[in-house]
Formats: structure tokens, C-alpha cells, sequence
């Protein structure tokens, strides 16, 4: 079990391939990339995430623990960034390790859902020179935790 | 109790973290306590159910006791992933 | 779109990773990967896969167009490979891009799905000297079709 | 026609293909009329529900007709992924 909650960007093809390397027992590896993007506007300058440094790094060691109780994995990952990021970089990675692809995908959707809304971070759209948009949380991501 | 402000919250308020005094016993309690205290908070705490609390670093509800509560962080819903 | 059938193993990582860069609109990135895994007896030597080279091609083709339909993607991979592997080799990779992560999930998990019941694969796993056993199909898996 | 065949059924037959003259209308007369002519064929064929047939590169059902289908594939079930 691998989390880590860093500034820094992390190299996604090198963490993704060594994940589950030499687990003879693992069948499936799934892995989710969120990325910053611009749906709206096109003017977004930055994304800033906003987190609650003494918090964070234990709830998403507790939601893997969680992830780890529903489904057999043989391993799970979570890499989130905060701070300033560009259009087109990519905020967070979760990667899942089962024997079969049915646990796989699950344990990774179940990850996402929580990441979404019980994780604590904040996102700020930045346009030009003013002083950003917080991201408003959307019902449907709330209300995708009732799958659970 | 070591009281902390995050995204908006922080913003409205004007303060990352504050020492408060408060003899709460629920985390909706300190709420509105400071609410009465100064607009800022008034602003910031307007609609409860855009708000969301954790104490000692662990997600709560507003009727969750303040007991042994060493710090409490107040916050819109949360944006990750 | 891109769509491989080969022999040769692929670099997952580097796959991985140019996937869906540069595309703007892109928020959410799944990829499934698949492991020659030896789950029963630990004696597996090798796993062998055999197609039907004139259709194979086509049908991930379908597959992909298919799901390409019933979501909205920025772009879809599917590379697979035949031979002989041994354990602990990626047999195949899926990989999904969209807006919202639930597009993504369900995109690769329809394709995992379709791929598993419905491309013309078939695996052999050799044990020792022997000449080797077909792996059965599932009755799990093609159940799993009735969900789409 | 030309005829393939896939995985066990290839085996049991001892052929990966073969060029066969038939006036079968649908796969599953074809495979009835090879089934007779054969003992391998027959336990090639012996469960038809562990069959499987493609026509023209496509997947289609015993059922299907075979007029213009130039190749048939007959085959386990799948086992990608």
C-alpha cells in the first residue's frame, strides 16, 4: 500500500508500470488519472488545490484500508497533488492490484468516489488575473457514495 | 480549541487558524457562537448545509460533542480526486 | 483510436502515459491491464494464446467503435497480445479518456467485459511437459454481458 | 468453403483449416454433415453448446445462413482479456 500526498508532479507511466510488478497472484491492475482540464471557458490559467495538510495523508490511508476490507487486492496506490497546477497535468492517480478484474475496478471506482468527496481538498479554478472560482461540489458525486 | 478555516471558509473569514475560547459542546454550537461574534463569520457560516466540520482530523457531523476535542476544522464539501 | 494485435510484449508505462495527453478536454484517464497469473497449482510454465488473426483485428475495432457509441470518449486503446507468455507478463491493455471519471470506468469495464467473451482469444496454460489445458469460459463472464 | 478451426476444436480435429464442398444452409448443417462424415469431427462437435462460429469474420449463430459466406470459423467459447 503506497499513498502519498505531494506538490511535486510524479511520473504516472513509470509509478503505473512498477505498480504490482512481481505480485504472481495479481491477474488485473486498473488504474485512474484525473487531469486538470478546462470544460468550460478555455481560459483557465491554473488549477489551485487547497488541502488540510494534517488530515489528508490519514484519510486516504484510511480510505485504502476501506478498499482493502470490501475487496481482495494484492495492492493499492493513491498519489494526490495540491498546490498550483497547469491545464493538461495530472492532479492525482489511484491503481488497484487484484486477481480479478471485477475487484479491480471496483475498489478503484469505490477510491475515486470517496477521493471526490471525503478527502480533504479544494479546487480553485484560476481565469486570468483574478482571484479564482471554487469548485462547487456536485450532488451526483455525493450522491455516488450511496453505492457503497 | 485550535480552530481551523479551509477554501472559502478560510477566505470569508479572513483566517487560516485561530485559538478559541468556547464552552460548546457540539461542533454547530462553536458554529454559531462564532457567528454571533462578527459578520465575517456570519458571512462564512450562512448556510449550514454548505458547510462541513472535522474533528481532530476525523470527518463529523454538527451534532458530533466537542469533548476532548483538541482541534476542529470547518470547511465547504470537498473537492478532490 | 488505436487498436494492436501482436506478438511482441508492449512498454504498459510509456503506453500509459502518452495516452490522452495533449487532449484539453480530457479530466479522466482508466487503464485495465491483464497478467498471465498462476492461481491454482503454481506450476504454470507459460500461457499460450491463439486467434484468429483475419477477424481479431476487426472485432477490437467493433468493441471499440462500439463503446466509442455509448460514451462520450476523447479516445479509446486496446493492444493484445498472442503466443506464448509467461507468468507474470501483461497479456493486454485497455485504456479509456473522457471527461468524467464515470465515463471512463464504465467504458473500460464494458470493453474488459466484450473482450473477455467476445474477442476471438483463446488460452492454453502449459504445465511442465504437458501439452497444456485450454482455460474454460466462464459462465460468470458472459453473464457480465447482460449489464450493457 | 473455407473452414477454420480454433484452440480444442482444432485439435480434436487435427486441422487448422480445410476447403469444404457443401450444400448446408446454416453453420449448424455444416456441422451436422461433418460430424457424420468423421469420428473427429463428431467429438469435435459432440456439445454444441460449447461451440462457438464466426461467418465471414463475424460471430453468428448455428442458425445463421451461410449463402455468399465464403469463410467459417467454428470454435470454443472465447477466453480473452
Amino acid at each position: 500500500m503506497r499513498i502519498r500526498v505531494q506538490e511535486d508532479p510524479f511520473n504516472y507511466g513509470e509509478i503505473a508500470d512498477g505498480f504490482g510488478a512481481g505480485q504472481l497472484e495479481t491477474g488485473a491492475v486498473v488504474t485512474f488519472t484525473g487531469i486538470v482540464r478546462d470544460l468550460d471557458t478555455s481560459d483557465m490559467t491554473a488549477m489551485e488545490i487547497e488541502h488540510y495538510p494534517g488530515m489528508t495523508q490519514k484519510a486516504l490511508e484510511a480510505m485504502a484500508q476501506d478498499a482493502k476490507t470490501r475487496w481482495s487486492l494484492q495492492d493499492v496506490l493513491i498519489i494526490h497533488r495540491y498546490g498550483r497546477l497547469a491545464p493538461g497535468e495530472r492532479i492525482m492517480m489511484v491503481a488497484t492490484a487484484a486477481r480479478h478484474r471485477n475487484e479491480a475496478f471496483e475498489a478503484a471506482s469505490f477510491l475515486m468516489d470517496y477521493l471526490k468527496s471525503r478527502a480533504p481538498f479544494w479546487k480553485k479554478e484560476i481565469r486570468g488575473s483574478n482571484d479564482g472560482t471554487w469548485v462547487a461540489a456536485k450532488t451526483e458525486d455525493e450522491d455516488a457514495l450511496q453505492r457503497w | 480549541m485550535q480552530v481551523l478555516y479551509f477554501a472559502w471558509v478560510r477566505e470569508r473569514i479572513g483566517l487560516a487558524k485561530e485559538q478559541v475560547e468556547t464552552n460548546a459542546t457540539t461542533a454547530g454550537e462553536l458554529i454559531a457562537e462564532l457567528s454571533n461574534k462578527d459578520p465575517r463569520y456570519a458571512a462564512a457560516f450562512e448556510d449550514l448545509s454548505a458547510l462541513r466540520v472535522a474533528l481532530d482530523q476525523e470527518l463529523a457531523e454538527m451534532d458530533s460533542p466537542l469533548e476532548n476535542v483538541r482541534e476542529i476544522a470547518i470547511f465547504p464539501p470537498m473537492t478532490g480526486g
